[in-house]
């Protein structure tokens, strides 16, 4: 087999997430629109544990979606959904994301696309992975300027889980949300504590021995590279075209 | 059901109105936000169901909105979207942000009819120290547990592009589901389609699923490839050549003028005639 | 999804549960309600979407209910619904009023993971007075506005009959959207169907918006004109003379047991073996 | 043309209620399940004005919703249905319905169906048209046992509008919510006064003069067995059938 893709690597990470067996089994994984790294993790974990649910936003083959844009929240509310992902422009160090922009609301110095679903879904869903591939001080930041979805919630609030981890380009990271703070667990190849100390704004623990960020096996690599791979092509062709030139033909998924 | 050219059908639309509109990944008017910035539109009130997209920087670029409700407003995988972003970043539009799921809620409470409907999430997100007519109340059902609830929304006009309408004015939107709730929730809704069928769309119940029956339906009129660059459904694909250009070009004032001469008014020959 | 026959189908409901079912003229889940008859049910707790007719009023007569919560109970055309009147004034079961309108909302509200929604009309109705667990507050964003307040109905199980379904468990209820409602609130939803297609439903952009998705089903299972008495879309009619036989049979407690052994039971032959 | 059926009158009485120029213009006329008459006169009311949407419940060919059941009540709330028709195991004097039962509630004495989408109906459309064919002192009493819904409302209770007429297999009757009264303005052939009086349990206020319900005049007759019994073949087969043998074969309605 060729060299491990830092993008495999990364999905590889991502999908051992969504099947930590410390955590409640997900049974359904839902993934928000251009998302290539995060579905790519949930078709691997699919393959790897051949019983998980996973439905993908705007779809373009297959489309799980039947009512709507809403069904994706509605699903989230009725508990129907385990496991979502979110990112944001600014990620700070008790979890929270900022997805509205920087300087005067609503974002007078830099203005992101604004919070999509993420206000809902960080509280609705039982388990979400942060992701994001940018890892520099300017996303991870000590305080977010505005809080889009906040990392934890006081007692009292209705709330079904927090963020587990953040992925990103160096490094993963727990979280926990008693502490409302972040440990990094392991960094990518290439990446040391004192990268990754740089490029972060806010503080956290580190795990020790803090470990390299593992390639998927080579069964979980063969999956990816082929089933995976062709999972992905109607929804994301020129990812799976990077990724994968040579991606067999893609199945119905 | 009236059946109107596009010019006429946009031409309803009065300066200062509401405007539900969906975004680019959900047969989104595009074409007839391209006949609003024809006709000279101005200080409209934009509402992304539950975001928008290209429809919503097209119209701020073009100077047409005074303010917009939304989740989100991005180009999705052209990146930013540029108009919307100088637009907020120089503040000559109000920005009402919102979540997805309270813009669904607050358009389905206007469409059952009630003042307000709950929300669960939200509480802890700085959107609710923005967004006074979202209030949070006790849930009256146990005791301790505060909700947020949200006003409904009943937008003085939904426009959408579908793919048929029948002569009765039933319109077949596919599994688009939340322009229903947009047609059911606005006072007036406008739709372009790819073609006018003659037979009728809700004698078929394999169609039935995906119509919008004509007592929600104001007008319509017919615009080919109306969703042009988004896609529609099994119809046609994005156009994502189109999607890179504009966001390359309404990267600057100057280029998003080229964008509009080049793809959104008449020719300047015409023009002149 | 699972793919059952239709005895381990009905199998699935303990005695005790909640179970959402549709009136005759929607996808009405007849041959389930026959099955759980065979198989001696008690204690079921019924919820009319919104109304309810022959499927509740054998479960009745056969012995196997405790409770009916639902907007009306009748047979329509062919009359009042006999074992549910001699049940109710008799004591023997215990029966919610609601109104349509109610049942559709207490249930979206379940879809929509809401504890409660609000409601206009109703007020000024006894039926206010028989549901302790309807609440009249005001509404938040108006003074002197009262508004009733209706719990979430999360049903054990939903039961319902459809058309078709397809082997990852997607299945096509057309235009009965009450039933998606029903799918999505309930925490387990069972179905028969007429048979199951070897295409994936959703993968059909005409299709798709008349389906329910895998995601909601528990088990499915083929019941040839599993609606029988009721009629079902463009598939069959209702089969009026069996409504009337029913509605006749039922009449007298001897006259039910007949229906029983002519249309639900096993033949004596096959029971005595 | 052959003497006008008793049903034909009602049909006749009920679209000239329907097109009252005293009351706010009808757009669209809403009926629900296994009403015949009602449709019939919508239907006719929709012939004579040309402009009118009258949507039948469960109507068999053409059904004009495609929402689900709940529709119905989601147009009425959203105010787009202007009129519709109510009926009652019991109707009293205020107006008052009673679809519920008699005796100890939930009707130990006698059980109706139940309340079906009165509740709301009765509040949320501002036009409502009483119809029950029995009229005798069992169905009209001077008071429901149970109210499904209210004749009238306390000010503060959201109310579009309220019960315009109660009409009869004797007699028309017109509401005045302001005084919750009928008062009696027709008779159908065959019936006085008397006879009225002793087959309604509640009071009411006779108009004088008090008139005999009019048959339709031809147009309208010529209209009622030509396209309105051509439009109610395929949802009341047997009533068309009954009433109108030769009605003409069905037109998508």
């Amino acid at each position: 087999m060729s060299e491990v893709l830092p993008e495999e690597r990364l999905i590889g990470a991502i999908a051992r997430l969504i099947l930590d067996p410390s955590r409640p089994r997900a049974r359904h994984v839902a993934i928000g629109a251009a998302s290539p790294i995060p579905s790519a993790a949930a078709y691997l974990a699919r393959e790897i544990t051949g019983d998980l649910r996973v439905s993908v936003l705007y779809k373009r083959r297959g489309n799980p979606f039947t009512d709507g844009t809403g069904e994706l929240f509605d699903l989230a509310a009725q508990g129907r959904i385990d496991l979502f992902f979110l990112g944001g422009g600014e990620i700070d160090g008790a979890a929270n994301i900022n997805l509205i922009g920087i300087g005067e609301w609503p974002g007078r110095t830099a203005r992101f696309p604004g919070s999509f679903g993420s206000a809902f879904m960080y509280l609705l869903v039982p388990r979400t992975i942060l992701f994001r591939l940018e890892h520099s001080p300017r996303v991870l930041v000590r305080r977010v300027a505005h809080v889009s979805a906040p990392g934890t919630s006081p007692p009292g609030h209705f709330r079904r889980g927090h963020a587990e981890a953040l992925v990103t380009g160096r490094a993963v990271f727990a979280f926990s949300p008693e502490r409302a703070r972040f440990t990094l667990v392991s960094v990518h190849p290439g990446e040391s504590r004192e990268s990754v100390r740089a490029a972060t704004g806010f503080d956290y623990d580190i795990a020790e021995p803090l470990s390299e960020t593992p390639a998927p096996p080579a069964r979980e690599l063969a999956l990816l590279r082929g089933p995976v791979a062709a999972a992905m092509v109607p929804t994301y062709p020129a990812f799976a075209a990077r990724l994968w030139p040579a991606a067999p033909i893609a199945r119905s998924a | 059901m009236r059946l109107l050219d596009l010019d006429r059908l946009a031409a309803l639309v009065p300066a200062g109105a509401t405007l539900a509109i969906p975004p680019d990944n959900s047969a989104t008017c595009a074409a007839f936000a391209r006949a609003l910035v024809r006709q000279g539109m101005r200080d409209l009130r934009l509402i992304g169901v539950p975001v928008s997209g290209y429809a919503t920087d097209l119209l701020i670029g073009a100077g047409c909105v005074a303010e917009v409700q939304s989740s989100a407003v991005s180009l999705d995988e052209a990146g930013p979207a540029p108009c919307f972003t100088r637009a907020v970043k120089a503040g000559t539009i109000r920005m009402l942000d919102a979540t997805c799921p309270a813009m669904h809620a607050m358009l389905e409470a206007a469409a059952k009819g009630i003042p307000f409907i709950p929300i669960r999430g939200i509480l802890g997100s700085d959107l609710l120290a923005h967004r006074p007519d979202w209030r949070v109340i006790d849930n009256p059902f146990a005791a301790g547990d505060p909700i947020v609830v949200l006003p409904a929304l009943a937008p003085d006009f939904a426009a959408f592009h579908a793919a048929t309408a029948d002569r009765e004015g039933n319109v077949w939107v596919g599994r688009h589901r939340e322009l229903a709730v947009m047609a059911h929730a606005a006072r007036r809704t406008l739709v372009t389609v790819e073609r006018i069928v003659e037979r009728s769309l809700i004698e078929d119940e394999q169609l039935a699923p995906g119509v919008i029956t004509a007592a929600y339906v104001e007008a319509v009129a017919v615009a080919e490839q109306g969703a042009r660059p988004s896609g529609l459904l099994d119809e046609y694909p994005d156009d994502a050549e189109h999607f890179l250009e504009y966001a390359r070009l309404a990267r600057s004032e100057e280029g998003f003028r080229a964008y509009l001469a080049r793809h959104v008014l008449p020719p300047p020959a015409a023009a002149a005639e």
